[in-house]
């Protein structure tokens, strides 16, 4: 009876009896027998024991009321994690047993499902994107970068790689862990501390037949949007190398596509497109490329359309899979198996449900709150907003340095009032002085900005 | 045994699309010149070709293509290797909550001491389970895991001068991902055979090893589920040529409360929480692989670690060893979270059980697929296998051509997932099966049957085999076609949607 | 056109029981010979003969036989009289807090005060829209509606000392539950015939009212799709002889914005949240019926009434000349509150959009429909319907055998679900259809498609229609069987579950 | 643009112009001319305008927060409610759209899911009660006991229904609206006022030939279980009246079922059988009977096992609708039409996670829960509790006459330390005093009723 439990059908002792003696074995112990007794396990494991589903929940629900969420308090943040509307039929779909228990399909002809939906999210991504080719998903923007700079380099045979100085700082990090052991070199190009933009001739100096590439956040992570990209695109392709974008996918329902600046592989997070934040993870690495020199380059699994082997009806697949771990090992494109599949899937409802119309309208909502943030922001005393002197999308940096208080000591007093202010760059960019990166979409209202305004006035004034 | 999987002949989302229908709201409460203020060389000129599709179509679309795919919830999955089990919804209701899904990985952490404290008695857990020192919970599936533990081997390595080590050492057996993330740090992989046990095999491990090893990665019990005895020889051999022992945690289903990789001489091992610790695997992800290691390679652990001062939970950054990052954040906290309510559920006890009937399970059907006429248990026919095991069809499809692939396809018929084919390579007419612990006796021995009976089609000659599968959504697919170039087609883009 | 549901072949839950499964989890915390406190007199002697299945048996049982299930989600469903439209995935979204889903009935009101609102500001708009006074939201479903409406005439006339009056007409169109419920109250049912144009003959109604009348219960637009142009006058006719004039919601969804029954002379209105405001129809339930009336007959509402002092939201039971209850508790509040969010999803105008598309599509519909060889629209071709229509497929019948039962059963091969047949029993070979708005024109043609399909069948003597259905999950059913005594099975303790 | 709407695809212009031309209209318009100018309505619908899912989401989300539910105060009531634990796999399922969004199965061949269900349901309900028959489900308990006591009526041609005194205040109301339009008179019998004991030779003062029916509660609302069924019984039948029992489901885990003792209908309450109490709504009303006589008499619909025509598959269907309103209209055994058969839905997946040893389980925590909660209670200075003496099960009464405070004032102390007290007895029933109902069920921790008993200490002591 200790042993019997609900999602183990049999575990209770008559099954287990029946089994065994079917097979000849008098106790489970047998089976475990071959584990020699140097490394068996003589105690229980150092857990808890179990609880019933009720305790549980009513324990870990205790724990979560310690978070405060965005519905709890006013939240700013952003900066590769951003706060959306999720529109309800998306959990309603993603949460479908045949979905979300499914896996890797590997009987296609059992999973058509969910390989019509991942071809489906392929094809949202190029129309979003203006690319050729998509992968069905990769772990999140950063590790799609990483990726990007390896395949850069793949097919480059170059192993330079450049990047502008006001880039993620995670997302830096995390470039470096993909290119430090396959000894790629990176290298920084500076911004203009006034205006954002990249310092072009500083880029060209730069640029050489060693670069495999250099990439360009699109709206950058400061939030100021690069106007000089076809300068930039025709620098980087001048020397043979590749130009790659990172775009927060929301802004491309209004700025133009990457494509329309001739990039060679697109990198970004899908996460706002229909996922929740969860505390940073799981994201979705979004993961597209033109042209099918680099298509056969690409990490990641591609669905592809076909037929019935009859040719009466329409079907789909995995295709190119000798690029894949499974198929290629060592000389895979990427090691990656697991990928972010069901956020693909609410990313495919999301650009379904808003459409060319929607993605219009919530990029409106976002410049509408931007721009009412900047005006609101900016009037107050020793305020900088935005920091830099450019054309800015749902995020940009304020400067506090002549408020004469530090953002970490404005945040502390936002909490109190319940807000959550923008992340503290202080520590990330010191050159950039106290100065905190604020975020502001369709979530926002007007009333929740003043309120912020209000709250900062206060605080700055005390 | 009737099945028929339902077939809505649903055209693509884009073909859906009308011009004028909209599946969201438009706001009255402000004005839409904003997007003027865009700079024109910014502007995006003509709207992206998203479909114009009211809400009802969108969720009538998913909705049936749901019903065009096979998961646990609808049967039997025993995918070798994938660990497909039932995850208790009540591990989803509760991730379902805004508490998790509506938190900001940088909000103060003074407003997420819940989901902090949730991080870290998990890594307490999960540590505990596989007998290592510390953990990073960030790794987002299984080969990050394993990428980020080459790089904690290269990390140990460099730290200590030995710079020529360069070669991963893997069994003939491994998983693709194996080889493919000691690729991606840079490194040489070197294979070593297995024995006649299925084993690693000493002797070639022993003229593998040497001054430019980094380690070995493997999993215990093996791809064919049969547990290393040797292991804590093979460990000897590595660690004295001064290489690293990796465990791919893969197999952990095996041996929960059973033995710890850390009690085998690992110093790496990695966890897919989606495997064993029940967040669903969502049609490919997302999952979660946790990096445990012991003592001598914590530092390395990427930044940040979630730690506790005795009054509250933090994330410490503040590792000068670090390896640094190897993604943005912190990790997937919501799918940490499930597999943290999973180990509550469970306890000590049920974490054990699982295991239990997870091998009993496989051994009862091992034991009864190899008697059918036609299939046979490689590497030892009576021995115990562990989670799963590798059956081949290499008899029948000599005597009657009925392949492994066909074996698979006609399983379908029967409303059941196959196992893993051709994998691992080391078995002919591999079909590799892992039941797991959440399956009853009744669906395995329906399972049992449905082999019998394809087993006495193949023999009986009939063409059922070949023509399957027919009971599903499509008949059998031309996967050749989506491979060619001249009749490859990625996105719809490269179709005519419309057609 | 390809369609197959699904087929699970699956077994009753009863049949998957084994002994020593389960599906919860025992405590730990308490000992359980407080069982024996139980008196032995009322102890139960045997356990309940409940399935012993674990967790995942369940959850795979009941998604198996939810894809052999047909809904809204999945295709079209005009279903005549009952609305079968899309609800937006928010309102069960919201209705899923534990804000409302854990909430008593007997809490305190000052902890209730969300709730409270909510239901006040509903029956406000609810009130608004039907253009009556007052409103009781505790009606479970529209015939529960009727029930207490036929109730609330009762307390009126008896209120004024009318016990003479017994007899409640309506018209032969009427559905169902309408002579049904006027029977629950005691009362005679007076049935008055339909004019050639489908509409109450005014003079028949003449006839039939006097001193014995109770009231008269039609709907308008009627069953039949159209709209009762002399409501004034038949309001007046019924007035006059002293009976009040009750209408039947369930058509509310083709006059939203448009018409309201309060300016068309009735007293009393029943509105079936689960047709027009969105509350999903659960496979036949729950729903909700509220019910408004003119001032004249407010004070006669079943308590408690929800109010506003001005400060704070209460259940009002000091009402004296109340009915009374006509259910425990204050009615459905989560059923209340998804319409509360439809309503604010749409709007005034969008409200008024529903109705708009609702009869646009009926009438699309029915213009296409009749023009098929072998269906006709009685009661004027050509005149416009409002959200419904009624078709008749008599000369089909006639000239090729085809009946509209056979109609309706081809169409599920179609992977649509047909229309409601033979009702009103005014039409011959009726087929009763409602699109509803939240029908793309696409679907629509599918339709339209299917219907030209089969009778080109049937006129070319296909055996297609008569042997029909052949996609769904079982072939025809032999529903006789079901009603005979001797093979009548109506739980599984009749049948041998084990066969 | 103003009438385009994300739930109605036909309402663009676009679509709305080519379908009027393709039936040769103009505008909407026309179709709506059949309305007379006198009922038409000129101006705009008296309610606000639309708000998108985001601002509906945020408003709404911001009214129900000011309701305190469960989880986040204490609560002891029940009284026709219960609180219980919902196992998630329940939400999981019955949300399903399939389930969800489907009606009345009229077209059984593509219905096989929902039908196959409530059969299985309907046989869950006989196993749990006994009886031979249920139905598909009513609305909830009270109207499922008026629908017994008018077929009590119809199946003896009698016109008296009995009912015990201490019966649900609500639940005899709503009886009174079922009886007295058919001129069903109801006559109350005396129950003890130590033992709650129905006073049997009251009962068979009042029991004649012209008796429809006696009705039970079991256990009683006021939570005691009546001991003397088989005598009250025997009484009953004696006269040839018809025995009717209501139960609380969950305590049939436990309890002898009604079958025991010769019941003739059974009434319940369905929602404490893995449904949510939804501040009282939606319920599930629960019915069965015995014996073939008594089902042609059942309100409510009712599914049977078939085959298909050809004999080969199992197959379900509803069965005996000629009792229906939709064939029998005026003569129909009740105008039911819309049930609750989401409900009936859970309360088989309910039953069937539970199966008889969960059953047994939750009643051995219930009871446990009320002796804890009794040897707790009874301690408080001038407590009662129970203040029947009888067997009680999840329910009890307590009295608080002798410490001088009101119930009223007590469940004010008790909310504004977080806790909401039992329910208010002393308007229903004055001759019990200042009495309260209190629950505990298996969501109940001894921690809480040791919470529970401290702060009414603290109340009755201040
Ligand atoms: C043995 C083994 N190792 C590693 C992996 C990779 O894990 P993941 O898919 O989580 O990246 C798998 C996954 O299938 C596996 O089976
Ligand atoms: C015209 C009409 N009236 C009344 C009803 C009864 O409503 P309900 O099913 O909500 O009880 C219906 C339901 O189908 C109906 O169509």
């Amino acid at each position: 009876m200790a042993k019997t439990h609900p999602y183990i059908p049999n575990s209770d002792e008559s099954a287990i009896r029946q089994m065994l003696s079917e097979i000849g074995l008098q106790s489970i112990a047998e089976l475990f027998e071959d584990i020699p007794a140097a490394i068996r396990s003589k105690a229980d494991l150092p857990v808890p024991s179990k609880m019933t589903e009720l305790e549980t929940r009513r324990h870990v629900e205790g724990l979560l009321a310690k978070n405060l969420s965005t519905r709890d308090v006013l939240s700013f943040l952003g900066a590769g994690v951003w706060s959306h509307h999720v529109p309800a039929a998306i959990d309603a779909i993603i949460t479908r047993g045949e979905f979300l228990t499914s896996y890797t399909p590997y009987q296609p002809e059992i999973s058509q499902g969910m390989l019509q939906a991942m071809f489906e999210y392929q094809s949202l991504i190029c129309e979003l994107t203006g690319m050729d080719y998509a992968n069905s998903s990769l772990y999140d923007w950063s590790t799609a970068l990483g990726e990007a700079a390896r395949m850069a380099a793949r097919v480059t045979g170059r192993y330079e790689f450049l990047f502008p100085k006001f880039i993620h700082p995670e997302r830096l990090a995390t470039l470096r862990t993909f290119c430090d052991p396959v000894d790629i070199k990176l290298v920084e190009v500076t911004q203009d501390k006034r205006s954002g933009s990249v310092d072009v001739s500083d880029l060209k100096n730069k640029l050489s037949s060693r670069t495999a590439g250099f990439y360009l956040e699109y709206p950058s992570f400061l939030g100021f949007v690069e106007q000089a990209v076809d300068e930039i695109e025709a620098a980087v392709h001048q020397v043979g190398s590749l130009f790659v974008a990172g775009c927060e996918p929301i802004s491309l329902g209004a700025l133009k596509p990457p494509s329309d600046f001739n990039t060679d592989i697109v990198v970004g997070e899908g996460q706002p497109l229909g996922s929740h934040m969860n505390y940073g993870g799981p994201l979705l690495g979004i993961f597209a490329c033109r042209g099918e020199t680099l298509l056969r380059q690409m990490p990641g699994r591609i669905i592809g359309k076909t037929t019935t082997q009859d040719g009466k009806r329409d079907a789909y697949c995995m295709a190119l899979q000798t690029r894949e771990q499974h198929i290629r090992r060592e000389k895979a494109t990427s090691n990656i198996c697991t990928n972010e599949a069901l956020l693909a899937l609410a990313a495919s409802m999301y650009l379904s449900l808003l459409g060319p119309k929607g993605m219009s309208e919530v990029c409106s909502a976002i410049l509408d709150r931007t721009r009412y943030a900047i005006d609101s922001l900016r009037k107050l005393p020793g305020v900088v907003a935005p920091a830099f002197d450019a054309f800015h999308f749902m995020e940009f940096t304020v400067n506090f340095d002549k408020t004469g208080k530090k953002v970490s000591e404005i945040n502390d007093g936002l909490l109190k009032a319940g807000i959550q202010g923008g992340l503290d760059l202080s520590s990330y960019f010191p050159e950039l002085g106290q100065a905190a990166l604020y975020c502001f979409t369709e979530v926002h209202t007007h009333r929740d900005i003043d309120m912020l305004a209000d709250k900062l006035r206060m605080i700055l004034e005390a | 045994m009737v099945f028929a999987q339902a077939r809505w002949d649903e055209p693509l989302i884009i073909q859906l699309s009308r011009v004028g229908k909209i599946g969201f709201h438009e706001s009255h409460s402000y004005d839409r010149t904003v997007l003027d203020l865009i700079p024109s060389r910014l502007r995006r000129k003509q709207p992206p070709s998203l479909p114009e599709v009211s809400e009802i179509e969108v969720v009538r679309h998913y909705t049936r293509l749901s019903q065009q795919n096979f998961g646990v919830d609808l049967g039997i999955y025993p995918l070798g290797s994938c660990t497909m089990k039932y995850n208790p919804k009540i591990c989803d209701a509760i991730a379902a909550s805004h508490k998790i899904q509506e938190l900001h990985p940088y909000q103060d952490e003074r407003t997420a001491q819940g989901i902090l404290q949730i991080l870290y008695e998990a890594s307490d857990f999960l540590t505990k389970i596989v007998g290592m020192d510390k953990i990073t919970l960030q790794p987002a599936a299984g080969a990050h895991g394993e990428y980020t533990g080459v790089l904690l081997m290269r990390a140990y390595h460099l730290d200590r001068g030995e710079k020529s080590r360069d070669e991963v050492i893997v069994p003939d057996s491994a998983h693709g991902t194996n080889p493919a993330s000691a690729a991606m740090a840079g490194y040489k992989v070197v294979e070593v055979p297995s024995n006649s046990e299925g084993c690693v095999d000493k002797e070639a491990l022993k003229s593998a090893v040497g001054p430019r090893t980094v380690g070995l990665m493997i999993t215990n019990p093996n791809t064919l589920g049969i547990f290393e005895r040797d292991i804590l020889e093979i460990a000897k051999i590595v660690h004295d040529a001064g290489g690293l022992l990796y465990y791919d945690g893969a197999n952990l289903n095996a041996i929960m409360g059973k033995a710890k990789p850390g009690d085998m001489g690992f110093d790496i091992v990695h966890i897919n929480l989606h495997k064993t610790f029940a967040t669903p695997h969502g049609g490919g992800g997302p999952g979660a692989g946790p990096v445990g290691v012991t003592r001598r390679l914590a530092d390395y652990l990427p930044v940040p670690i979630v730690e506790f001062d005795g009054s509250k939970y933090y994330l410490d950054y503040n590792r000068s060893k670090s390896i640094g990052k190897v993604r943005a954040f912190h990790g997937s906290a919501a799918v940490v979270l499930r597999a943290y309510v999973y180990m509550l559920l469970h306890g000590k006890e049920g974490l054990q059980t699982v295991s239990e009937v997870a091998v009993l399970n496989a051994n009862y059907m091992a034991q009864k697929l190899r008697k059918i006429k036609g299939f046979s248990l490689p590497f030892g026919e009576g021995a115990p296998r562990k989670h799963e095991f590798v059956l081949s069809a290499s008899l029948l499809a000599k005597e009657t051509g009925v392949s492994a692939l066909q074996v698979g396809k006609r399983l379908l018929d029967f409303g059941v997932h196959p196992p893993t084919i051709y994998f691992p390579m080391i078995v002919e007419e591999a079909m590799m099966t892992e039941p797991t612990e959440t399956v009853s006796k009744q669906e395995l021995d329906k399972m049992i049957q449905a082999f019998e009976r394809i087993s006495e089609e193949a023999y009986a000659k009939s063409d059922q085999p070949a023509t399957s599968p027919h009971a599903t959504t499509v008949t059998r697919i031309d996967e050749a076609r989506a491979n060619r170039p001249k009749t490859m087609q990625l996105t719809w883009r490269s179709t005519n949607p419309t057609s």
